[in-house]
């Protein structure tokens, strides 16, 4: 199963939601459309999903949709039923699809293991934790076989310790059971960790949609570039004040005459009497330290590991690839 | 069938199990009372003309006495069925959470029925009840007949003791129902801020019940106005609630009163409807304009 | 939600309902009943069921008929009796209704009824009959005499004895030392002891009563009114009533500006002490109370001089009675010896039977008269003495009427 | 000591009549000028007793009658209020003002003008007869509630539970009814106690046929055999009281286990 969403666009009164969006999910593929809180994401997945219909445009799958083969979306708040135990509410779509008692148990069994839950088969949602409930939200997507699953913003009512765990956990699930996924999330980093492709969703339009490392490090346009993250961006008549291989140093939008993008973590410090820069300011933030070093009358955003470099050294910047 | 696949359609199927028994019971007992009011659909032909019932009341002084006094009765309870309950609400409200549980008994009332609750007045109120006897070993009356005639004066304080009794805990569920969403935060800072409890209560917290204080006012005096328990025991001889009136017309005179009894019907149901309308209207307008009811 | 699940919710909604009424009893045999004889109606109403619609405001009365009738009745002829509760007027209402409604079967099988409510019953044509000539024990125990007329209005075997009744006055020796002797005496207490007297409010039958007997006293004794309606008669007399009504209001209980609803109310303000005498067509009923302990001991019973109207109460069937045959097992049992002796026990009620004890066997006469009626009660012998009949009916209703007009809303 | 008089306050009013209907059930006799009865007697109890047949019987009428009301409009109701709570159309706010005018104008106006008609159609003086009349003036209720349920409950679950694959009718019986309880319970209590304590309706149209535990209890109060009336009061007190309890320690309890309360 693979799908295809063309020129879709969605109104609601005057005011347009999504416009012109056109993408593609490859079979046993995930990918992520990313995208400030308002965007229209949760729209988009309810287009894809068959719950909403869309203005123009339309949404191609490979094989026909049906009981068989539907689209399940696992909603933000899970929307698990409160009434029903964990293991009545995964086995719910089996027996509205009017399976027998105990084809039904197997696979609800079967499933409470892969996802861990085994244990706690007979609670209620109120008496599970956010994973838990989560974990339950997707063995209850799952167990009906879904052509495609739609996440909708999986990270959004997790702990931050629990976001990059339940990410790599999404991906080997979507790798196990080889369904083309689609999440929408404003958690970049998580989005990062876990997709084939990323789609970035800004001002009603997909600005970009490619890998993870192509999407970040070469955004097509500063919006998208500083949505994914800080970015320095250095005039090309500065470049020179940097040192290294400049053929890492790409112009946004790839015109010659733009400026030239670069991470904090793309950039390298040394310390150098002689060197242009000079550090004007130090934050320790944890497993890094950020720096800002003023070149000329421009600032830069750099990321070090190393928190020795004192503000108003000298130093010497330099672009790497990351 | 095709027209169920329209919005429209759709709409009308799904509240149809409403609006059927709506339209036929209610709407059609409605129209049944004003067709007989005429001398229409009555149990003996009607040979006079289709108004004599009505000229017939309003000509009779003693239906406009019955009118102001099941108005004076209704309006008198609800207003002091609402002040009460606003009052003890916010009380309650304000009980810590293991108090809270104590004060659930002010739902007694609302679980005895009407006629119970008029039992328990006239427990209390006749001139040989309890209040009596206890003003009598207090040694402020020495026989019953120095009680303040409470039941029989006239004015139908029985039947207002009665219906506010029932209604003031009516009135505080409602009003309580809103308490609970309402966020304390709102009084703690108009606290720091520096207002007094009096302000407080009536400038934020009174806003805040005014919905449910309309609500419970226009059921509870509608009720009192048109309800047929509480007078029947607790009714004066003279003069009568119009419900005791349509009572005596429909089941204590012959037949051929009928349209009377439906014409003071048809009126009551039109001032409750133009009540209705009147009140939400002027509330509405107070209040800029947001929907109370 | 789809069309078909609404359409089932509908149609459940409307048709549930009238489904449901088609459990109702099977449509009784008519006119046949007047000629079948007696043993073969009994067999008939054997595991029926009887509803007998009477006042309900007597408590004493309600427990003697759910338990000794109701107890009986199963016992004697698998009967199940149910009470229920209404005033007269409004069961004839109500058969008023049924009758215009074109109901062949109506709900009600026997009434307790008399005066005014029979005459307008049989002018309606609201009763099954004749059946009470039909009766064994009404055959065997009752003076036919005795039953010819209800309130000046013939009875013609449209209705059954039921029992007979009596009015008295009730008052405590504790509070009242010496009770008034006449109607003019007790305007007299009435005047000197402002708040302390009040009646029933017409149209309760005791309270009706009451103004009847000052009727008869102040207008000149009740064998003028026994010929029949008088509309003239009626014009030139009733303005005496009213205005001696009228000079004892203001010294009434609320200074007569409400009066009891009916007598079981005025029993409460009596027994309470509001009142200092409460009136009864009972004449055991205070000693019923007293045994309630609702009464205090010291309550006694006292007729005036000008007279105390006695009269009979019967029971009658609708004309769309549903069990007929039940309700004329059940009437015939309410006059038989066994119910009328249980019912005139003041414990149980203290109604007088509507016997003539010269048809009974001495036997049965010797249980009457060993009954004991109590302390609070008069003899036979003074009640007899003055005793009055009732008024025609039509002078009853103008009379009610007229009580509202004149006295009420005046 | 604020609190202290807001509960003295509420004892006053509402319990103390509650302990007054005990004593009275106790003491047939007591009258003025005693504040507290100069004797106790069980003869109201054993009158009760005398008469529990009756009693048990009419009480038992009542039950069925305000159960079977609660149902009728809870059927009535649940698509409707569905329908209500997730549609905007023009006219909406006026046609629930005209839905809930039934609760509100005196029942007489319209029951008294179905009388007649319910004689011809056999509907008087029948179970149904009352049980309609009871429900078209008690539905109101259950309408209100109902539309706040489904409002609270938003449209999450259906949506869930329609992309799970299940029908419009096990989405109802399975997932909402569920969730819609706590809104059925309170609803439900509602048109239960109206029915129940309802005189005049159930006469009218019970024609003393449907036997009523109000009916049994209205001649009785203006009697002067009060410890009846009261021992027939405080049993319908206790009765609601106790089903409801009931309801609350289990149904309720079940809710907050599955944190839905």
């Amino acid at each position: 199963m693979d799908l295809a969403v063309r020129s879709v666009s969605k109104r609601y009164k005057n005011h347009t939601i999504i416009e012109d969006i056109s993408f593609d999910v490859g079979p046993r593929e995930l990918v992520s459309i990313v995208g400030p809180s308002g965007v229209g994401k949760t729209t988009l997945l309810k287009i894809i999903a068959g719950i909403d219909t869309p203005d123009t445009g339309r949404v191609i799958y490979s094989e026909p949709l049906s009981k068989k083969h539907p689209v399940i979306i696992v909603f933000q708040d899970y929307v698990l039923f409160p009434s029903m135990t964990v293991k009545d509410n995964i086995g719910f779509g089996l027996k509205a699809r009017h399976m027998k008692k105990r084809p039904i148990t197997e696979q609800v069994e079967r499933m409470l293991a892969y996802f861990q839950l085994t244990r706690q088969a007979d609670q209620y949602p109120a008496q599970l934790s956010a994973g838990q409930k989560q974990r339950v939200a997707i063995a209850r997507a799952m167990i009906v076989n879904p052509a495609v699953l739609l996440l909708d913003e999986p990270f959004a009512n997790l702990d931050r310790n629990l976001k990059m765990e339940t990410a790599r956990f999404i991906r080997s699930t979507q790798q196990e059971f080889g369904i083309p996924t689609i999440s929408v999330t404003h958690d970049l980093e998580e989005a990062f960790a876990m997709s084939d492709r990323i789609g970035v969703l800004l001002n009603r339009r997909l600005q970009q949609f490619d890998t993870p490392r192509q999407v970040y490090f070469n955004s097509v346009s500063k919006k998208v570039a500083q949505f994914l993250g800080p970015v320095n961006l250095i005039p090309e008549r500065y470049l020179s004040f940097f040192r290294g291989s400049p053929d890492t140093a790409v112009p946004v939008s790839g015109n010659p005459g733009n400026p030239v993008m670069a991470r904090p973590e793309n950039l390298v410090m040394t310390e150098d009497a002689n060197g242009p820069g000079r550090i004007t300011d130090k934050t320790f933030a944890g497993h890094y330290t950020v720096y800002n070093v003023a070149i000329e009358n421009h600032s830069y955003t750099v990321y070090s590991q190393d928190d020795r470099f004192p503000v108003g050294g000298r130093v010497t910047l330099q672009i790497t690839p990351y | 069938m095709s027209w169920t696949n329209n919005r429209a359609g759709r709409l009308v199927s799904g509240l149809a199990p409403l609006l059927l028994p709506y339209l036929v019971l209610f709407c059609g007992g409605v129209m049944l009372t004003i067709c007989q009011s005429f001398g229409v659909f009555t149990p003996l032909p009607h040979a006079g003309d289709a108004l004599d019932a009505y000229t017939k009341i309003l000509t009779d002084p003693a239906f406009f006495t019955s009118f102001g006094f099941s108005l004076w009765v209704a309006m008198v309870s609800a207003f002091c069925a609402v002040a009460a309950g606003t009052f003890l609400a916010y009380r309650v409200w304000q009980l810590p959470a293991k108090l809270a549980n104590a004060a659930l008994i002010y739902k007694i009332p609302l679980i005895l029925p009407h006629i119970s609750v008029a039992f328990v007045v006239l427990v209390f109120w006749s001139p040989s009840g309890i209040l009596a006897a206890m003003a009598h070993s207090l040694g402020i009356i020495q026989t019953m007949y120095e009680f303040p005639n409470i039941l029989y004066s006239g004015w139908g304080l029985g039947m207002v003791l009665a219906y506010t009794l029932k209604g003031t805990p009516f009135a505080m569920l409602l009003v309580l129902a809103l308490l609970m969403r309402f966020d304390v935060r709102q009084i703690q800072t108009a606290a720091m801020l520096g207002a007094s409890g009096m302000r407080i209560f009536f400038s934020i917290v009174l806003p805040r019940m005014a919905p449910a204080m309309h609500t419970s006012f226009i059921i509870l005096f509608l009720y009192g106005f048109g309800a047929f328990d509480i007078p029947f025991i607790l009714g004066e001889s003279r003069p009568g609630m119009l419900s005791i009136h349509v009572y005596n017309l429909y089941f204590k005179h012959d037949l051929a009163r009928r349209p009377e009894a439906m014409a003071i019907l048809t009126m009551m149901f039109f001032f409750a409807v133009i009540f209705i309308i009147a009140y939400s209207k002027t509330v509405q307008r107070l209040e800029n304009g947001v929907r109370k009811l | 939600m789809p069309r078909r699940c609404t359409l089932i919710l509908m149609l459940l909604i409307l048709v549930l309902p009238s489904l449901l009424t088609f459990a109702l009893p099977a449509r009784a045999p008519g006119d046949t009943l007047l000629k079948t004889p007696f043993a073969q109606i009994q067999e008939q109403a054997r595991g029926t069921q009887v509803r007998w619609y009477m006042f309900g405001g007597w408590a004493h009365v309600n427990t003697w008929v759910d338990t000794y009738v109701a107890k009986e009745m199963k016992k004697r002829h698998d009967i199940d009796l149910v009470r229920v509760p209404m005033d007269a007027g409004v069961f004839i209402n109500k058969l008023l209704n049924e009758k215009a409604a074109g109901r062949k079967t109506g709900s009600i099988d026997l009434l307790w009824i008399n005066g005014e409510n029979f005459k307008n019953a049989r002018e309606a044509d609201l009763l099954f009959g004749p059946f009470a000539g039909r009766l064994p024990n009404v055959q065997k125990y009752v003076d036919p005499d005795s039953i010819t007329h209800d309130f000046g209005f013939p009875v013609a075997g449209y209705e059954a004895p039921f029992g007979r009744a009596q009015f008295v006055f009730e008052y405590d020796t504790a509070r009242v030392q010496a009770p008034p002797k006449t109607i003019a005496e007790l305007r007299a207490w009435i005047m000197a002891h402002p708040g302390s007297f009040t009646y029933p409010q017409p149209p309760d039958f005791t309270g009706s009563a009451f103004i009847r007997h000052v009727f008869y006293a102040v207008t000149g004794g009740h064998e003028q009114y026994m010929t029949g309606w008088d509309p003239d008669l009626f014009a030139q007399k009733a303005p005496l009533l009213w205005d001696w009504l009228n000079d004892i209001a203001p010294f009434l209980w609320q200074k007569g500006k409400t009066y009891p609803k009916d007598s079981a109310f005025l029993d409460t303000l009596f027994s309470r002490g509001e009142a200092a005498f409460s009136m009864s067509y009972h004449p055991p009923h205070a000693q019923n109370l007293i045994l309630q302990k609702v009464y205090p001991e010291t309550v006694k019973t006292f007729v005036l001089d000008d007279g105390s109207i006695f009269n009979t109460h019967f029971t009658a069937i609708p004309f769309n009675a549903p069990n007929k045959a039940g309700a004329m097992v059940l009437a015939n049992f309410l006059i038989s010896v066994d119910a009328q002796l249980s019912k005139y026990i003041p414990e149980n009620w203290g109604d007088f039977p509507a016997l003539d004890m010269d048809r009974l066997s001495a036997q049965e006469r010797n249980r009457f008269q060993a009954v004991d009626l109590g302390s609070a009660t008069l003899q036979p012998g003074q009640l007899a003495a003055v005793a009055v009949p009732e008024i025609p009916a039509a002078y009853l209703e103008a009379l009610e009427q007229g009580w509202k007009e004149h006295v009420l809303d005046k | 000591m604020k609190h202290t008089f807001t509960l003295l306050l509420l004892a006053l009013f509402f319990a103390v009549p509650a302990g007054v209907l005990v004593l009275i059930s106790l003491a047939p006799g007591w009258r003025f000028p005693d504040v507290l009865p100069a004797a106790f007697s069980f003869s109201g109890i054993a009158f009760f007793l005398q008469q529990k047949e009756q009693i048990f019987s009419s009480l038992a009428s009542s039950f069925v009658f305000s159960l079977l009301t609660v149902g009728v409009t809870f059927f009535m109701c649940l698509v409707p209020a569905a329908v209500f709570a997730r549609n905007d159309f023009t006219g909406k706010a006026f046609l629930e003002g005209l839905l809930l005018t039934p609760a509100l104008v005196p029942p007489m106006t319209f029951a008294m003008g179905l009388h007649f008609f319910f004689i011809k159609l056999s509907l008087a003086d029948t179970l149904p007869g009352v049980v309609l009349i009871l429900a078209i003036f008690s539905y109101p209720y259950m309408f209100r509630a109902l539309v706040a349920g489904f409002q609270t409950m938003g449209e999450h679950y259906r949506i869930c539970a329609r992309n799970l694959g299940a029908g419009p009718f096990s989405i109802l019986w399975q997932v909402e009814l569920p969730l819609l309880m706590p809104a059925v319970i309170a609803g439900g209590s509602v048109v239960f106690l109206v029915a129940f304590s309802e005189y005049f309706l159930v006469f009218l149209m019970g024609g003393g046929r449907v036997a009523s535990f109000t009916g049994l209890l209205m001649p009785l109060l203006s009697s002067s055999n009060r410890s009846l009336a009261a021992v027939l009061t405080l049993i319908f007190l206790l009765l609601p009281v106790g089903l409801f309890f009931i309801l609350d320690l289990s149904l309720m309890r079940s809710f907050r286990k599955k944190g839905m309360a």
